[in-house]
């Protein structure tokens, strides 16, 4: 903790970075994102379990951009949407610093992809043995139970788009849930519209998802929205070996093919 | 449900599937009615999006065709299409909806009487699953 | 109306859910659904969760659905015949155990929808709805429903509210007109009050505030561009807020099917970025913060000036559903205390 | 307010005799925002025609929909009907009522329903059709031809011949690749240099042609009518002008012992050389690997000599840019050399040696001045064994292909030794002969029956030297698997054809794609065999597959025929079917984020990245952007976008979902 704050105060004073993006102390023992411009505004910085959020997301806001260059409070799956967020020619080389907080505590300043990526790869970047299984638990359901699960939870989406909201992949300056030459998705939140939403940002996300989960805990009603994500992590896997946020130059999955990719389902 | 005629989209690149429909017909083969065409330059071309909006509007199946692998007009737009619908199909079943609504094949511009087969089986496959309640109950849902 | 105290047990509760439902009463109540609760339309007194502190959404969708229809329409031969929805097959409701500040709200609903020309809709289902309040016996850090003149135990908006005396008695305090008469259909059930005493059951939730402050601050801070960014920063502009929000009232239309389809009215947010984009492809609020402050202005400044009636009842649940945790209330604490 | 006008064909009795016609005619004129609909006999007619253009006249349609034929039928007939009568051919769309309906289902209410189903699709498809102009794309008429060999020579000429400028770039300090290292040429046995140097002395001096030697490709950008390419000239160490190409230089080197490459190794050459008499341009360079002054500082015996004073020492490369509207590639192709065939022993016998190196050993130019006498020790070889497919069609040498030229060569090889040695022993292993070709099967007929050449069906396992002999053992399989054991004085091994070292990279540097053997991949197999996936880049010769020469010939001229004919107009016109971007007003531009997912899945290299700029010169955002020259339409990239920020003209996602819904709903007012 004082290392990531002597670090913030260091960075600033050195102007090496105009802000440091990092959390603070939220409602009820929370944990929120905080934007240090001051050095001595670096007190207030705390790192613990409670720290969640996926700050990369500010990386896309165009008002945190416009305040100059900024060292990032990095958990993993900050890094990974780094990484992934590179591949897709939204950040370049230096143009943020990300500070890893590994297993002992002590802050790991990242300044290049290359170095995000080094670190990133000695992680253990699989679905967690316990996210498998609640997968399974799903899977092994019958289709019409699955079909009522996900009318159920679909039927109480609100279409707030804090889901899209919260997700730093979720850039895009114009969703397609806002074209409306043609309306692709229904702007209504009734059953049909919520579905369609929810299947296009699960396909969006395909390959491209790191699953920080944010995108569920930003939901209101509660709605389980990772499991879409994480059953498509598996398959973009287990199809076509490949992992999003791993490496800043890679050519997207879902826009590459094999030529030997998985034929049994076409006639 | 015998009674029950479905209602069935194509969605066909117009090098091979579509040539291979138009082969069907002069060679006068006979298939269902039940099945319209839709044509695309390629099936690399046809967005997921679009068979949502099939099934929402009503259709009870869909066939998606295009070139065999190495066929492709564009060299590689099938390959593409085929990366795609492998996402969104294991997508789908995870949300329990029934993938054996979309036949997805390869046609190719000689192959007329696969065609003529594809739309005989496919219709008669989605005549015994019955009309696709499962999706179109949802129109209206939610609506006070 | 003078207000009138009763009592009912709470196993008579059952009773009365099942005399309503009987009468064709649709019945709105908290539910728990996977660790939260929220609105929900339910059938029978299990199903209700009173021991949280307050539901993610409001009870708004009682008046002010999610989505509804508006009217239908059928387009042949050139001629377009359209179906107004008939306001008179609306059914009854019952909203039950909804918050004093969410009653309250109810107020604020009707001030915008009934402001310049009534809307018919709104005005049926307003018609239509009895409102059974259940008063506060918790608060939590969220709760600022006394700095806006509320209170834990307020009956206003209420037709009936509960108070839990903790003895297996409720205090039911008939507020209305409406409130006597469904205490009179469910004769039998409610008795006498032995107490009227009900400040001891009732949550504490201290004055955060100035309300009267607000305004005359938030006029002078609108060009204050920095202030806003300062406050925003974190704000990633979903429409949580505004969907949870009990007096949120900005809606969308939107026309579904081809030659025949309907008319439908759903909620909108103006923390959108969409929602003020012109087809020009100008956008009068650009920035995050603009919006934000238009959040603000227009519950604290614009519908106290316009309708005569704040935009916020204190209930918190912005802040609790806020995915990066922005805190109204410490929002509008630095407002009252921001030296223009 | 649309105003469609839908014209129903019977097609004789093709379409009306299972579809009720009027009533198809009847429910389309009910469907909103048509103004117009009949039905006729036969639409494609002259009256059938006339009928459509003067109801776009008089009705003043908005769009037509043809009900009748497939669109892949008469499209462009009826688009062309329209445009004659000032309506954008691209708003006229086919419904297609008899391929896909009439002709496939029987006479029933379901049939009519289908076609009233298929003419209201796409009476909402064209209300969403957009006037398109076609694509003209300006052509620079200069060709650039890489890779100066027979492919390479041919293709430039047919170009010049056509009056179209010609840059000809040669990474050798001579064309004439390995053609004019070759003897005689089967199945005529007609001297090579004797049919190539005249070719390549035309291509000197062709006005037309401008040839760059011992230079190569740098870099090529832009695309198909514009490419900007950048030539390497290496430095030669001379001063080309002044050189009179008298060789008095090359006489005078002391180095004298380098091994030549033209030789194939079997003969030297000085460190300054011409690489062959007849080689064009005849002018020397100084090979600076080897030359005593540029290793040790001294010499300049050369430069003494020169009587012109031709010597450059201190030359460097130059880069020489140049504008172009198409390009060759006809970069050849290699032999496999060296250990590859450790069981062989090559490399490892001097007697062992690969066909090129054979070529020059029977050449009057070679080493030997062609006397057939062995590298080892120069005696006459009593016996020789020729190996086919040394390599070739061997998965364990990873090279599964059959190099298709070694069962002619071998047989010529073979025949060529038999008559310089009269009383020589010629044997071949083999183990199919393809002599598919014209005189090809006839002419190995005459290596056989007139020249007893030995042919043994069966691989070889292995070449050892036992006193002074090359053994080799193989099988004839024709005899039961009979193992086989020569005592050859030489073995001639007919190694794999293999893509150039460079190939790789000059595919690279040109964006064209290529197969697991490095071989340049053609647009289509079978229908394109010339093109490449790249706009305006073309295939002659063995860097597409090994080739002989008829064959490398011919493909020359059909690239060459292709160039000419896009050079033959001012401008490319192209169909506007193409994908597009998004662009909007300020302040955003354009709904496009730039993630370039498009640019992966792009098949044409046709999505650029395009800086958008505000007037303080600052970069706002980098967007993609479609080089209409390269797209091709399939709109793979726009099903990918997933803010939809691509679209693609004539199957937008306006037109498309339109469709889609209208095919899926009836309105009331039809069936």
């Amino acid at each position: 903790m004082e290392t990531l704050k002597n670090k913030a105060r260091e960075l600033l004073a050195a102007k090496t970075v105009q802000v440091v993006i990092g959390y603070g102390r939220g409602s009820g023992g929370s944990s929120r994102a905080m934007f240090i411009r001051d050095p001595r505004q670096a007190d207030d910085l705390v790192f613990d379990g409670a720290c969640l959020q996926n700050l990369a997301v500010y990386l896309m806001k165009p008002e945190v951009r416009k305040l100059g260059k900024a060292a990032l409070v990095a958990i993993p799956s900050t890094l990974r949407t780094i990484l992934q967020l590179a591949a897709e020619n939204q950040v370049g080389d230096h143009d943020l610093l990300a500070l890893a907080v590994n297993a002992a505590g002590a802050v790991v300043p990242l300044a290049t992809l290359n170095a995000i990526e080094t670190h990133v790869a000695a992680l253990d970047n699989n679905l967690s043995a316990a996210e498998k299984e609640e997968l399974q638990k799903y899977e092994s359901m019958g289709l019409d139970q699955r079909r009522q699960f996900w009318e159920e939870q679909f039927s109480r989406c609100l279409k707030c788009y804090a889901c899209r909201a919260a997700c730093p992949l979720c850039y895009c300056s114009r969703c397609t849930v806002e074209c409306n030459q043609p309306q692709w998705i229904p702007v209504p939140a009734h059953d049909l519209g919520n579905l369609e939403w929810n299947i296009m940002r699960a396909m969006h996300l395909a390959g491209r998802c790191v699953n920080c989960g944010d995108c569920s805990r930003a939901c209101p009603v509660g709605i389980p929205i990772y499991l879409l994500n994480q059953k498509l992590i598996g398959e973009v896997f287990a199809n076509f070996n490949f992992r999003s946020g791993m490496a800043a130059k890679t050519d997207n999955v879902m826009s590459t093919f094999k030529p030997n990719d998985l034929e049994d389902f076409i006639r | 449900m015998s009674d029950f005629n479905p209602k069935i989209v194509a969605f066909v690149c117009n090098w091979c599937t579509y040539a291979g429909a138009d082969l069907t017909g002069t060679s006068r083969m006979k298939y269902s009615p039940q099945v319209s065409i839709i044509r695309f330059p390629c099936t690399g071309r046809i967005d997921f999006m679009l068979l949502l909006k099939a099934f929402a509007n009503g259709a009870d199946g869909i066939i998606v065709s295009g070139c065999h692998p190495n066929d492709c007009h564009y060299s590689s737009g099938n390959f593409h299409a085929r990366r795609r619908w492998i996402i969104f199909r294991a997508l789908l079943d995870f949300l329990g909806i029934d993938v054996r609504r979309v036949q997805f094949s390869w046609v190719s511009a000689a192959e007329g009487a696969k065609w003529a087969e594809l739309v005989n089986s496919t219709a008669d496959h989605i005549r015994q699953l019955g009309p696709f309640s499962g999706y179109q109950r949802l129109r209206g849902l939610g609506v006070e | 109306m003078e207000t009138e105290n009763k009592s009912i047990r709470r196993d008579a509760l059952e009773k009365l859910f099942s005399q309503w439902l009987a009468a064709g009463k649709r019945i709105l109540a908290p539910k728990k659904i996977a660790d939260k609760t929220d609105f929900a339309w339910i059938r029978t007194l299990d199903e209700v969760n009173l021991d949280q502190v307050q539901t993610v959404q409001s009870p708004k969708t009682a008046i002010f659905p999610r989505v509804e229809e508006l009217f239908s329409f059928k387009s042949s031969d050139g001629l377009v015949q359209i179906r107004d929805r008939d306001a008179a097959a609306l059914g009854e409701i019952v909203v039950f155990g909804l918050r004093p500040c969410d009653a309250a709200a109810f107020a604020a609903l009707k001030a915008i929808f009934t402001w310049d020309c009534p809307d018919r809709l709104f005005s049926a289902r307003l018609e239509k709805m009895t409102v059974i309040g259940v008063a506060c016996a918790r608060a939590d850090e969220y709760c600022f429903c006394t700095s806006l003149g509320g209170d834990p135990g307020a009956t206003a908006g209420s037709d009936i509210l509960l108070t839990d005396m903790e003895n297996g008695q409720f205090l039911a305090e008939i507020v209305s007109e409406r409130g006597r008469q469904a205490v009179q259909t469910a004769s039998g059930l409610f008795a006498p009050a032995a107490t009227r005493e009900k400040e001891s059951h009732l949550a504490k939730v201290e004055p955060g505030f100035n309300a009267k402050a607000i305004a005359p601050v938030l006029a002078s801070l609108f060009d204050d561009a920095a202030f806003w960014e300062e406050q925003s920063r974190r704000c990633v502009g979903c429409g949580a807020c505004a969907y949870v929000c009990p007096t949120c009232a900005c809606f969308d239309i939107q026309d579904e099917g081809g030659s025949s389809g309907k008319r439908l009215r759903c909620w909108d947010s103006c923390g959108f970025q969409l929602f003020t984009l012109h087809t020009s492809g100008h956008n009068p609020r650009p920035l995050q913060s603009q919006r934000w402050r238009q959040r603000l202005m227009h519950k604290f400044a614009y519908m106290p000036e316009r309708q005569q009636v704040l935009g916020c009842v204190g209930c918190g649940r912005c802040s609790r559903a806020c995915p990066v945790d922005m805190n109204i209330l410490e929002h509008l604490r630095a407002i009252a205390e921001a030296k223009p | 307010m649309a105003r469609i006008g839908v014209f129903v064909c019977l097609c004789g009795e093709n379409i009306s005799a299972t579809v009720d016609v009027q009533k198809v005619a009847a429910a389309a004129a009910k469907i909103p925002g048509v103004a117009h609909s009949v039905e006729y006999k036969y639409m494609c007619s002259d009256p059938g025609q006339q009928m459509i253009q003067n109801a776009i006249k008089e009705k003043n349609l908005t769009g037509v929909v043809v009900a009748a034929c497939s669109p892949r039928m008469h499209e462009p007939t009826f688009r062309r009907a329209c445009s004659e009568a000032g309506l954008n051919p691209f708003l006229c769309e086919m419904a297609n009522i008899r391929e896909h309906c009439s002709w496939v289902h029987e006479k029933s209410d379901a049939t009519t329903n289908k076609a009233i189903d298929i003419v209201r699709t796409l009476v909402a498809k064209v209300k969403k059709n957009k006037a398109l102009q076609p694509i003209k794309v300006p052509v620079t008429k200069t060709a650039l031809v890489i890779g100066g060999g027979i492919a390479g020579i041919q293709a430039s000429l047919d170009i010049a011949n056509c009056g179209h400028k010609v840059i000809l770039v040669e990474k050798e300090p001579s064309i004439g690749g390995h053609m004019s290292q070759l003897s005689e040429t089967f199945p005529t046995l007609d001297c090579s240099q004797c049919i190539l140097t005249p070719r390549m002395v035309e291509v000197a001096q062709h006005a037309n042609i401008t040839l760059y030697s011992y230079s190569e490709l740098e870099s090529l950008d832009g695309f198909i009518g514009n490419f900007k390419a950048r030539i390497r000239k290496k430095a030669r160490s001379l001063d080309e002008k002044l050189c009179t190409g008298c060789g008095l230089c090359a006489l005078k080197c002391p180095l004298k012992k380098i091994p030549s490459e033209f030789d194939a190794g079997l003969g030297t050459r000085p460190a300054i050389y011409v690489p062959f008499p007849q080689a064009v341009p005849n002018k020397p360079v100084i090979d600076r690997s080897h030359c005593t002054y540029y290793l040790k500082g001294k010499c300049r015996l050369c430069e003494k000599v020169c009587p012109t004073q031709a010597i450059r020492f201190d030359q460097e490369d130059e880069i020489v840019e140049a504008e172009v509207g198409a390009v060759v590639l006809a970069s050849g192709f290699d032999i496999k050399h060296g250990d590859f065939f450790p069981e062989y022993g090559y490399g490892k016998y001097k007697d062992v040696i690969d066909g090129l190196q054979f070529e020059r050993l029977a050449s009057a130019s070679g080493p030997t001045l062609g006397e057939m006498r062995r590298p080892s020790d120069g005696k006459v070889p009593e016996t020789v064994v020729f190996v086919a497919c040394a390599g070739s069609r061997d998965p364990a040498k990873g090279i599964e292909y059959c190099s298709k030229i070694c069962c002619m060569y071998t047989a010529k090889h073979a025949m060529l030794y038999k008559h310089k040695v009269h009383q020589g022993k010629p044997y071949v292993f083999y183990m199919d002969i393809r002599a598919g070709g014209k005189m090809y099967e006839e002419f190995v007929r005459r290596a056989m029956e007139e020249d007893g050449v030995q042919y043994i069906r069966g691989r070889v396992s292995r070449i050892y030297e036992r006193g002074g002999k090359l053994i080799v053992k193989g099988a004839d399989t024709l005899l039961g698997a009979r193992p086989m054991e020569i005592e050859a004085d030489m073995v001639v091994l007919a190694t794999a054809g293999v893509a150039n070292a460079g190939a790789e990279e000059l595919a690279q540097k040109v964006h064209v794609s290529y197969d697991s053997y490095y071989f340049y991949s053609e647009a289509h197999p079978k229908l394109r065999p010339v093109e490449t996936n790249t706009a305006g880049i073309f295939l002659a010769g063995a860097c597409q597959a090994p080739k002989d020469i008829p064959e490398a010939v011919a493909q020359a001229s059909g690239a060459a025929s292709k160039v000419a004919a896009m050079f033959s107009q001012a401008e490319l016109v192209r169909e506007p079917l193409i994908a597009v971007v998004d662009r909007q007003a300020p302040p955003l531009y354009s709904t496009c984020v730039g993630c370039f997912l498009c640019q992966t899945s792009c098949p044409y290299q046709a999505i650029e990245k395009e800086e958008i700029h505000g007037r303080d010169g600052q970069l706002i955002k980098t967007v993609a952007k479609v080089n209409p020259g390269l797209c091709q339409g399939c709109g793979t990239c726009v099903a990918l976008c997933r803010s939809k920020s691509i679209d693609i003209q004539g199957f937008s996602h306006e037109q498309v979902y339109d469709e889609v819904l209208a095919l899926l709903n009836r309105g009331e007012s039809d069936v």
